[in-house]
């Protein structure tokens, strides 16, 4: 950048024995800053308006995720999952159980798969409007934040209806979900994302092509895809700089591969790129609900293995072997067989992997998880120094730190 | 094949896959163990290779990873294996497609590994989240303090060894000019 | 009554009714509703009701009682200062903007004269420069607060606004020029009067913005960034500088800056239809020759009123509609592309005078 | 399916660069929608709660509940099904002995500190007996004291309509503290009232 040219200059003048170090200005953003989305502090070094220096500091929310699950049988991680990344809770449900499914060696009925998906896309497309809507307000565009918020709101209906619950899902299950598609769901469906799309519609010609937005973002921010992936960027951050790396695709899990969708890239890595590149993913997560709303087989919504899931309540009233089952599945808790897994699953963010290690009993040994922003906040200095502090804000927007997945 | 998992089921037979051929190949005696259960491929070295494996991981074209997915650790204290710690490094190869756990063991007595810092932007962060909550020292790491937990707080709340219901003191906020001072070079 | 009506005629009395009539029955209420409505106006906007919890005996009058609730807790409200600040400086700041704001109304007639008496307090002969020097004295306000408050947000909003000053100060002076060139005088009621002439025969008024059309857009824009308003709201940059220079008020000085900003947003509004849209002049309302004086002034309070209103409901749009600059930007925008235009405006202007006229 | 890449569009030409025209498109998008609730509030999506309640989904996890048998016992066996399950730990029982005989086990204390509750569902999926549910409909808990929250056998006991109880506006004074439960309510037994 120019202005660091100058900087350097001038930080080169000071060597020859002026000290030009009383005119940086070191100042607090956060950890409570209205840009800041969760509690995150950014300790920063101005020079004037310009960002010389920047050290974040985080762990303000940490509640110990990986300490609890160690310390709780496997189905109460469910519970603890919903809590990661809050805008987008299915994500990190699915993400885990299809994680705890990986260890046992089984996989979900196609029904349930096929719900997966279509809660999961809703997931991500909350947490991409709520990511773009925070954006656009804290530069300014509140109008289109509350638009946002209130497609948001259509989809969290839904979301409601299918799990019982707006953000503490805890929907799926090992082998399956919890609960099949309810009456009407579909048509529901169709109709919010009618709704949805005119409101995309309205957002995207109230700000896409306003020269005052596109100043604020374009070139702001940018990163080069060589320090994107050493930053282990995922998601639709290391999509903006032109990578098309996207879980769904490359390791293909799920019956994604049975879904058509393209994978939305854009060239600079700056939030102008990011920004477009989530508003299309929002459009290709509706075409995939579209998709595998069409094609949602019928078929039981749980897996038929014994002891992976609760029987059916008839059994439990009036079996003695599903009483026995019931029991022994609530007392001793779900016993995966021992080993250890990887299980990389899309999330909003990037790429949420569970790290789970089992040694056959019904406690876990280790539940890790990956949280995508930790490494968007790691590189935050490195997308800052040298723009102005009033991009941080578009930046950290962009980055879509969640609290609750980055301190976890 | 390692003993830990000779009690679980591996579809996979226990010959070695392309990689751990190549791993251990290229580094005769640093590959102590592999395995690949469930398709995840994972391969157990000695500490004193790391370094140099995770060199040749990023850097040789057969294996280009480009990210570092993961760092953490397993505390293995309840499974009653030694060495206590198991260091686990998870990486994805974009131009591959192919991913790779990088296991290595720490006694907990000599719970220290060379840093990697410098082969990915990553692992910086997450160098120091693992010590934090296990303790384990990464030797070389430029800036090696506690990130999720506060200065002051007292152990490594991941060690199962540490009580989940311990609770420790409240800190009095300090002075101003006694806080930490933040920034690399400060 | 003779002599009351005597005293009343003494200049200064006179003076001092005016401004009472105007400024505290015209402008300061109209800010303060608008600050109301800005609220309300918003929530329609963006799909959402608005304030209209605040009641007395169940009535909200749809949302009019957050006004007294909101005066009422300004006032009652601790009146803060940070350690460290520097105290007169900081407790005069908020009122500097507020009697700048409200000074604009000084020159801004709100109907035509009967006879001698003028609804305008005072006629000046330098006029609008009188506003350029008000509107430079506004931003002192800003500057003080941001300097005075020890703190290192308000001191960036401060310097913010300055630097936003200077850039706005020079081409709304330059953008207001084709005015005098088009009208021949800085003389506010000639100016206003100058509108009421009209194109081939009485088809249309020659009003400013037909008249000087990127000047009304020029000089729009400037005012806009003079009152600090999206998109030109950088010295506050609520996202990133918190709320900039006034971050650490509160109370009564708090609203002070508030009402300054709303009271200052009436006055581009009225000073736009002043100077624009013809005034308090009505279009085509010479035609009814035999129109009686009275009803004459009521139509015109009418129309300046509507007009004013109007403006002020547009900058409210335009606020909920655009995101905002970031400051290098705005005076990027000022110094590179409207300096330049407002220029090229005074040159066109200048040629056509001399060649038509 | 194969992958398929998208460049996104970026568009800032000479038209962006005017400013004026996308700031007008906005404003006639913001000015459309202002118009149409300026009269009526025809999109207004904004619920006013407590005049208007949202309509809930009949999954929805609200309070618990305690369900009964037609002959009024309370279904649940103590069983600690639940109390086992719940991952907050917010589920107090102790069990005893039944006078009525055809009472096996039924719960002498029955206690959810709905502040602990995280709403997750899984002791509804874990009783066998059907005998707690959480499908009051019940959205917010709003009380002035920490011991309200602590829900007894006998507040959970399902002796009312679900649909009457969204609507009952509580006071703490209404609700028994936990240590006076048994002096406060004659039925501790959890048989019927009546």
């Amino acid at each position: 950048m120019t202005d660091m040219t100058v900087l350097q200059s001038r930080s080169e003048d000071a060597s020859t024995g002026e000290d030009f170090s009383a005119s940086v200005m070191s100042i607090e953003i956060g950890p409570a800053h209205p840009a800041m989305h969760g509690i995150v502090r950014l300790t920063t070094q101005l020079d004037g308006e310009l960002i010389v220096g920047m050290e974040a500091e985080i762990g303000y929310l940490h509640r110990g995720f990986e300490k609890e699950s160690e310390n709780s049988k496997w189905i109460q991680v469910i519970p603890y999952t919903d809590r990661l990344n809050y805008v987008s809770p299915l994500l990190c449900n699915i993400g885990y159980s299809m994680a705890v499914e990986k260890l046992y060696g089984i996989e979900a009925p196609r029904r349930a798969e096929f719900t997966r998906v279509i809660m999961g896309e809703i997931s991500r497309i909350t947490d991409h409007l709520t990511c773009l809507g925070a954006v656009a307000m804290e530069i300014g565009a509140f109008t289109f934040f509350l638009w946002f918020i209130k497609a948001r709101e259509y989809l969290w209906e839904l979301v409601e209806e299918m799990t019982g619950a707006r953000l503490t899902t805890n929907w799926t299950r090992f082998g399956g979900n919890a609960f099949d598609l309810p009456d009407g769901f579909l048509s529901d469906l169709s109709d919010r994302l009618a709704k949805l799309k005119e409101v995309l519609t309205e957002c995207d010609k109230l700000l896409t092509r306003n020269k005052i937005f596109i100043d604020r973002v374009k070139d702001v921010g940018a990163i080069s895809k060589e320090d994107a992936l050493s930053y282990g960027f995922t998601g639709p951050m290391l999509r903006a700089c032109g990578i098309p790396f996207d879980v769904r695709r490359a390791d293909s899990y799920s019956v994604y591969d049975e879904l058509d969708f393209e994978i939305p890239v854009g060239s600079t890595g700056d939030c102008f790129d990011r920004f477009l590149v989530r508003m299309e993913e929002i459009r290709q997560s509706i075409s995939i609900i579209e998709q595998a709303a069409d094609k949602m087989p019928e078929g039981p919504f749980m897996t038929d293995e014994r002891m992976m899931h609760y029987p059916d309540k008839k059994d439990v009233y009036g079996n003695i072997e599903g009483l026995i089952d019931h029991f022994k599945l609530v007392m001793e808790g779900h016993q995966p067989p021992a080993g250890e897994i990887y299980m990389p699953t899309e999330g909003g963010n990037g790429e949420i992997g569970f790290y789970l290690v089992s040694d056959g009993s019904g406690d876990p040994v280790r539940v890790r998880m990956r949280p995508p922003c930790f490494n968007f906040v790691a590189a935050m200095p490195a997308m800052t120094v040298g723009h102005y502090v009033a991009d941080i804000v578009p930046i950290f927007g962009s980055v879509n730190m969640i609290g609750g997945e980055l301190d976890r | 094949m390692s003993e830990e998992i000779s009690t679980q089921e591996t579809e996979t037979p226990p010959e070695a896959c392309e990689l751990t051929t190549m791993l251990e190949q290229e580094f005769p005696g640093a590959v102590t163990g592999f395995h690949s259960h469930r398709g995840d491929e994972t391969v157990i070295i000695e500490r004193s290779a790391l370094e140099s494996v995770c060199r040749f991981l990023r850097d040789d074209s057969r294996c280009s990873f480009e990210i570092m997915m993961d760092l953490t650790a397993v505390d293995r204290l309840e499974m009653n294996e030694t060495p206590r710690f198991e260091m686990v490094y998870h990486f994805k190869s974009l131009t591959h497609a192919r991913r790779l756990r990088l296991k290595v063991r720490l006694a907990e007595d000599d719970c220290k590994i060379a840093s990697i810092h410098h082969l990915w932007k990553a692992v910086d962060w997450y160098e120091r989240e693992c010590f934090d909550m296990f303790g384990i020292v990464f030797e070389g790491h430029p800036d090696l303090r506690r990130i999720l937990m506060y200065d002051e707080f007292e152990g490594h709340p991941l060690r199962k060894d540490y009580p989940i219901d311990k609770q420790q003191p409240l800190v009095e906020l300090k002075e101003v000019e006694e806080r930490h001072v933040y920034g690399r070079h400060a | 009554m003779e002599i009351l009506l005597e005293i009343i005629m003494i200049p200064a009395v006179l003076a001092i009714i005016k401004i009472v009539v105007i400024v505290l029955l015209f402008a300061l209420p109209l800010g303060t509703f608008l600050t109301l409505m800005e609220r309300k106006w918003s929530a329609m906007i963006q799909d959402r009701v608005g304030p209209n919890r605040a009641n007395i005996g169940n009535f909200t009058g749809h949302g009019i009682m957050h006004l007294a609730a909101d005066g009422l807790k300004s006032i009652f409200k601790e009146d803060t200062m940070p350690k460290g600040a520097d105290g007169f400086l900081y407790l005069i700041a908020p009122f500097f903007g507020l009697i700048a704001a409200v000074a604009t109304f000084a020159i801004i007639p709100i109907a035509g004269p009967i006879g001698d008496f003028t609804f305008q307090v005072t006629d000046i002969e330098p006029g609008l420069l009188f506003i350029f020097a008000i509107t430079s004295l506004s931003v002192y306000g800003a500057v003080l607060a941001g300097t005075s408050s020890n703190s290192k947000f308000a001191l960036l909003g401060g310097t913010r606004a300055s630097a936003q000053m200077i850039s706005y100060e020079v081409f709304m002076g330059l953008a207001l020029m084709g005015i005098f060139m088009v009208y021949g005088t800085t003389r506010v009621s000639g100016i206003v009067d100058g509108q009421n002439e009209y194109w081939f025969g009485s088809l249309i008024p020659m009003w400013g913005v037909f008249t000087q059309p990127l000047g009304f857009v020029l000089f729009f824009t400037a005012l806009v960034a003079e009152t600090k308003r999206a998109p030109f709201d950088a010295p506050e940059g609520e996202s990133e500088i918190v709320a900039g220079y006034f971050l650490e008020y509160s109370g009564m000085r708090w609203s002070a800056f508030m009402l300054a900003e709303y009271v200052a947003l009436v006055g581009v509004a009225s000073l736009i239809t002043t100077l624009f849209f013809g005034g308090y002049h009505v279009p085509w309302l010479h035609l009814w020759e035999s129109a009686p004086q009275w009803l004459v002034t009521i139509l015109q309070i009418i129309k300046f009123s509507v007009f004013t209103l109007f403006f002020c409901w547009f900058q409210i749009q335009l606020r909920w509609t655009v995101p905002k600059f970031r400051f290098d930007q705005t005076m990027a925008l000022g110094w590179k592309k409207l300096l330049p235009l407002s220029l090229i405006n005074l040159f066109v202007t200048a040629f056509v005078i001399l060649a038509f006229a | 399916m194969e992958l398929k890449v998208k460049q996104v569009q970026r568009v800032d030409g000479a038209k962006e660069a005017l400013y004026l025209p996308a700031i007008f498109g906005g404003l006639r998008l913001t000015v459309s929608h202002f118009w149409r609730n300026l009269f009526g509030a025809k999109d207004v999506v904004t619920v006013s709660y407590p005049e208007e309640k949202r309509h809930v989904s009949e999954r929805w996890r609200g309070r618990h509940r305690l369900t009964r048998l037609d002959n009024g016992f309370l279904s649940c066996v103590a069983c600690y099904m639940c109390e086992t399950v719940c991952p907050s730990e917010c589920i107090h029982i102790e069990a005893g002995e039944h006078p009525d005989l055809s009472v096996e086990k039924y719960p002498v204390v029955f206690d959810i500190d709905e502040l602990r509750c995280v709403f997750c569902g899984l002791c509804v999926e874990a009783c066998p007996k059907d005998a707690i549910r959480m499908d009051t409909g019940v959205i917010s808990m709003a009380y002035t004291s920490r011991h309200t929250f602590d829900f007894t056998r006998d507040l959970l006991r399902d002796s009312y309509d679900p649909k009457s109880h969204s609507n009952t506006k509580y006071e703490d004074n209404d609700l028994p503290s936990p240590k006076d439960q048994t002096e406060a309510l004659p039925n501790s037994l959890g048989v019927p009232a009546t």
